[in-house]
């Protein structure tokens, strides 16, 4: 079974060999480049530019790998601002030993991500750290959109009496992955929600123009967002605790840790905010989209309470969702 | 104190329980109570089986309230 | 849900009645569950000094961290110890420094870990009231045949604090996974004995709800009252075979309690058949101790003395990200239940 | 002292505070966002785009640090396409316990390599990962830039007769780093080359409309580019051995280890390829502007040997580069 | 430079003159300055078994990936040897699997790692003819209240190597800094006593032209000739003090040299008193017989029976990349040279 | 095999000299040589002072030519 060794990040013959097999094979493009630079047209357009690096341990889970992580990301960063994802380029950084087979699996997932979008991975880099010098294989993505005509989204623009829309059921990715790691010796059922969403998105622009708000709920949670775009916009928002979408199996595993799927992390799901009178119609088109099948009205945005988010409770009284905080552990108490 | 969530024995391995929460499984010690066995319902607390449960939880309330009322 | 139990609540208009939630989970579910917004003005539910990690001393947090940074141990802990402010470092400070810090779900797993790391050498730390310490003290049966597990101890018995905080309040909330292991004749003895009231409840909503009502009416009917709200789960003699298991391995002693001080009889240490599994003399410790922020009213607030908003620094130098003291770094600590959900209606002042 | 804790990575409130009094106090301008992606204007021209992971291990060394690296190798990835540096991102992944103020010196050497060109941070992200799971601080910049109009580089483009210039000494980087590093017990005063050069070639472009290739030497050394270059467009190089400059300090250093400059890391000298008429008037204006002083003409292209470098050595003859190789590795045959 | 030794090399047009750079170093600085390429054809420079490296057999490495994958040993090594091949491994792969693999610059920090890491097992492959042998030996002074440390030995000697080789060429040009710790005397035994021809040379330009100019001068006067052209380093004594290191702690043992077989009495053990730092008994290893891959021709490469190119896989299979024999690994080695600088003559061909 | 560098003795500390080649320093053995000093030149191999130096290549070179020659 092939290594990654540290002759593959010496920039030399190796490294020239590695990109040919594993990355030009899987991602080429008319824009890809081994080079220093890619050269692209002018987009003529308004651009988003957005970047993540991702760490996940382990690199493969229940439903994706680091790859097809990197890719959802940044899609999915690009798509909140209503942009259509052009190009994206990724840099690794992988240990040495890692094994080759997995590389290329990884890129393998990259490309048909990005192909799902159609946006081209244009520009790489690829280093090798040394043996406990880097966990595996760490993966940054940039990508650059063209932002759609008309399209204006930023968590400023929620208003009262807006519709919270949430895309699917919240907290797959961070319970997969805390499943995956074991560390806890609790055994489910969990597939990461990890997705690209950029074609959810698409369709429901081409329609729905006045969408106020779209954002990932990545690391933080759908809690973590709801509670940014309220201090951005400096609104209320109410939930309901009834409609938030969870999986049993989620509930089953937070529930024995004592940890809240509003803050665990989501790969594949957005927070998205619209006029309460566009609501049905965005329910319906993300209910025709791929990923998006199960969206779905979690509250609305008000004018009580701004900078904070709410929940009415099964007892009907309405109470703080605890604002979001610190490293995630489980508890006994 | 003590976060308790409430599951199902589905498998005794001695000691030993296999537990389920919708879906979550775990083993968990079931040094704590007598004659555990699959189909059970316990409360499950920092990976040990510290009660078995015997009802739920509207049903009791029910029954709490009618004596109450009743008094 | 409990239409009944709400409307009894809510329409209660009599005198003040004090509830003491003895329970940091009962706390925690209360805020969630938002019930402190519908109460009326006339109950107020004071949370007492239920939550293990809230009344850990801070000279347990500095012994962990001279165990991991100092003796090179593995600590093995619950999550909630975590980010606990130890005078100088907390664990995860002290991880940031390089002490290996383990988080497990069971205290069992960290025997497991002990058993897959025989070059390390393992410390769980030992916390909790009668729920939590089987699970604490079983592990030294599943150690028995290593030599790099122990345990710091600070286990704690909640019957001492009852006694210690019986005059703070009209009826306590029971808490109902402690009575699930010691049973319910304690209560009733302090009912006939100290005319104490308190109901022991669980933790959903309609137990909940159930319970503050049973407090309601009782309360109006002026004696001393005993109800065990909770009888799926708590039994009249609790788990024989529990208690059992912590007597086997530990002995009552005194005990610190954070912000309250010392308590006699309310703590359990290692019996001295069992030192070979006591950190403290396995790796010598000196006695350690801590300085507390001088700051912090924990105390007053666990002994329900003071709300949380009437400590100076509460939401302001102390914040569960930058906790001043224990009761605001677990989620079950009062001031960080009262930061966290705010109570709408509560922190609306 | 302040360390970076997991919790800074957890994207709450610690997160929210690292990026606010860290990264948005040194980069903070119009685009810079913490959000998903940042919104920039239609930049109105051909783009260059790139991508560069740094793992530079120790992260502070003589004359620089990983931050100042990470601006400078992306400025002058993209300032190779005759690209003025217009946005970039940068992620980084921390280690559980960095130190704080060494993350803020970083960033703090970001900004001021940043403004030297002009260029503008306009998105970041930040993870942090447990101890010992990555190294120290891990930072992954891409940059997007406007091609000046009337440029058109590419290795491809070097013609025979083509004059061949580096911007200054070579293998101070390479040679630096091993020093820091302290593995083979050498004390010697060589500072990096770690420079930006954007400015140098804007100013070179604005005169010589008709430059053929430029390339940063970086990982691989300036012999690594040149093979690049004798390769893509299948020419012959020359080299004129004496006419190569090297620090003393950089021949003590690489002559004990049986190492060869011209395979030593550089991140702030260039190869730049004019026609020889051009020759001339490039080193002057290059001798005129910031980090490029001492740039001096070290050979012709040629159309003997395509595909290969060769040396004209001390005794007159030729012999070849060796082409690059593999991880460079101290011998002692 | 030097002109007049140029003049007189370029004007030979005599019968042909087969000269062989016994050191790798030669041979690299020969093709780094572009010396084959102004050598009339007449004159043939032939690359010979002075490549400590490439005349390691395989079961060396086989061993060191042993010790570091099987034994958990820490291996540190000359940069040379870490991307040779082994049977299976090389120490690159093996280290990309979890071995731990330090490259040193001098023998003497292998000991200054092992007194920094005690909780470590580390051994130093210990190679090199007698230039570098007095350093390796010189590590178990250094290394004498160490119990974690010792040495992997493949140390050989040149003297029977001349033996071995002297028929294969019309003069050698003997290594300057072999012969700077074993003095001359043994190159003017061979002329007196077998008529070996040959000539001390230095390292650069100068000094090789030199030589080479010499040798083709005395080559022309038809006697056996001996010249120490590299006085200046090389005396005709040698470093008696070097050499009394080397036999304080090594003695002589039959030796297999790669590609060539065995030679007796070409090799050098650690003496039995010092067992406490051989790691073949420190660690109890077996006998390791390594598989050399068939294809390759190195053995014939080393003893100038053939020319690189005369390998079918040089330049395909076998590259400094991907290499199959030893001869490709060393930069010093004579196939890796003619591959990396190709000798633009011989390289076009 | 064998590469040396030239450096010169800047240094003695006991059996260790440290030497400077163009800038370069480096502590090395000097216990295969007799009586270095300060000022002295040597040959560096490995990590240890292998051969003084007692003239340059050119010079060197030059003398031997002129014998050669003027045999
Ligand atoms: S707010 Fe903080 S300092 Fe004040 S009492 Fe609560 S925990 Fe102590
Ligand atoms: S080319 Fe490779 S296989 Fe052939 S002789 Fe040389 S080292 Fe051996
Ligand atoms: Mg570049
Ligand atoms: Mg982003
Ligand atoms: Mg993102
Ligand atoms: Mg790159
Ligand atoms: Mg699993
Ligand atoms: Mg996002
Ligand atoms: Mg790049
Ligand atoms: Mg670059
Ligand atoms: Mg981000
Ligand atoms: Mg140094």
């Amino acid at each position: 079974m092939e290594k990654v060794t540290l002759a593959h990040g010496s920039g030399g013959q190796a490294t020239a060999e590695l990109i040919d097999k594993v990355f030009k094979h899987h991602l080429n493009n008319e824009y890809f480049t081994a080079d220093d630079a890619s050269v692209l047209p002018n987009p003529q357009a308004t651009l988003a530019m957005s970047t993540d690096g991702f760490i996940v341990s382990p690199p493969f889970f229940n439903g994706g790998n680091i790859g097809k992580l990197s890719i959802c990301g940044t899609v999915n960063d690009l798509a909140c601002m209503g942009a259509k994802p052009l190009y994206m380029t990724c840099a690794f950084v992988i240990e040495e030993g890692f094994d080759m087979d997995q590389l290329e699996e990884i890129v393998a997932s990259m490309e048909k991500c990005a192909k799902e979008v159609g946006v081209k991975i244009v520009a790489g880099d690829t280093k090798v750290a040394g043996k406990g010098q880097v966990d595996q294989v760490f993966i940054t993505t940039t990508g650059v959109g063209a932002i759609k005509d008309g399209i204006k989204t930023s968590g400023a623009y929620a208003k009262a009496g807006d519709a919270i829309i949430v895309t699917g059921d919240i907290g797959r990715h961070g319970t997969c992955i805390l499943l995956e790691r074991d560390d806890y010796g609790i055994e489910a059922n969990v597939s990461s929600d990890c997705a690209p969403l950029w074609n959810a998105v698409d369709a429901l622009t081409d329609k729905v123009k006045d969408v106020h708000v779209i954002r990932d709920a990545t690391r933080g949670g759908v809690g973590t967002v709801l509670y940014e775009i309220a201090r951005e916009a400096n609104v209320g928002i109410k939930l309901e605790n009834k409609k938030i979408p969870v999986a049993e199996e989620v509930r089953g595993v937070t529930g024995m840790l004592g940890l809240d799927p509003l803050y665990l992390a989501c790969e594949g799901r957005m927070v998205i905010v619209v006029p309460a009178c566009e609501a049905d119609q965005t329910l319906q088109i993300l209910h025709q989209s791929k990923h998006t099948e199960n969206a779905a009205l979690i509250g609305y945005v008000t004018d009580e309470h701004p900078g904070h988010v709410t929940i009415t409770t099964e007892i009907g009284s309405e109470t703080l969702l605890p604002p979001p905080g610190n490293e995630l552990l489980p508890r006994i108490c | 104190m003590c976060v308790g969530i409430s599951a199902k024995v589905i498998q005794m391995k001695g000691n030993v329980a296999i537990v389920d929460a919708t879906g979550a499984k775990r083993s968990v010690s079931a040094e704590l109570l007598d004659d555990l066995k699959p189909g059970d319902y316990v409360m499950v607390h920092a990976g040990a089986a510290i009660a078995k449960i015997t009802d739920d939880d509207e049903n009791e309330s029910k029954n709490l309230m009618e004596e109450l009322l009743g008094e | 849900m409990n239409k009944e139990a709400l409307e009894i609540i809510q329409s209660y208009q009599g005198p003040q009645i004090r509830i003491m939630e003895v329970c940091g989970t009962h706390t925690h579910e209360i805020f969630k569950l938002g019930i402190r917004n519908i109460l009326p003005d006339s109950i107020d539910l004071i949370s007492g000094p239920g939550c293990p990690v809230c009344v850990t001393p801070i000279d347990f947090i500095d012994e962990a961290v001279m165990l991991a940074l100092e003796k090179g141990c593995t600590i093995t802990t619950f999550g909630d110890l975590v980010r606990v402010p130890g005078t100088k470092l907390s664990l995860a400070q002290a991880r940031a420094r390089g002490a290996k810090v383990k988080v497990v779900y069971s205290p069992l797993d960290a025997v497991e870990y002990a058993k897959k790391h025989q070059d390390e050498q393992v410390v769980f730390l030992s916390i909790g009231f009668e729920t939590t310490t089987p699970s604490d003290v079983l592990t030294i049966k599943e150690a028995k045949d290593l030599t790099n597990f122990s345990l710091l101890t600070a286990n704690k018995t909640m019957p001492m604090a009852y006694e210690a905080m019986k005059d703070s309040c009209d009826a306590f909330l029971y808490p109902g996974h402690v009575h699930a292991i010691i049973g319910t004749k304690i209560c009733e003895e302090m009912r006939d004995q100290e005319g104490v009231s308190g109901v022991v409840a669980g933790f959903t909503a309609s137990e909940l709800l159930t319970a503050i009502a049973i407090i309601v009416k009782k309360v109006q009917q002026g004696q001393p009252f005993f109800v065990n709200a909770y009888p799926r789960v708590v039994k009249s003699e609790g788990s024989l075979k529990a208690q059992d298991i912590i007597y086997t391995y530990m002995e009552p002693c005194d005990a610190s309690w954070r912000g309250i001080g010392k308590i006699a009889h309310s703590g359990l240490q290692l019996k001295d058949a069992y030192k070979a599994y006591d950190a403290r003399k396995v790796y010598d410790l000196p006695a350690i101790k801590g300085k507390d922020n001088p700051a912090c009213r924990c105390g007053e607030v666990l002994r329900g003395a003071c709300k949380p908003y009437d400590c100076p620094v509460f939401g302001k130098g102390c914040t569960p990200d930058h906790p001043i003291g224990a009761c605001m770094v677990s989620s079950e600590g009062t001031c960080s239940a009262y930061y966290l959900y705010g109570g709408l209606k509560e922190w609306k002042k």
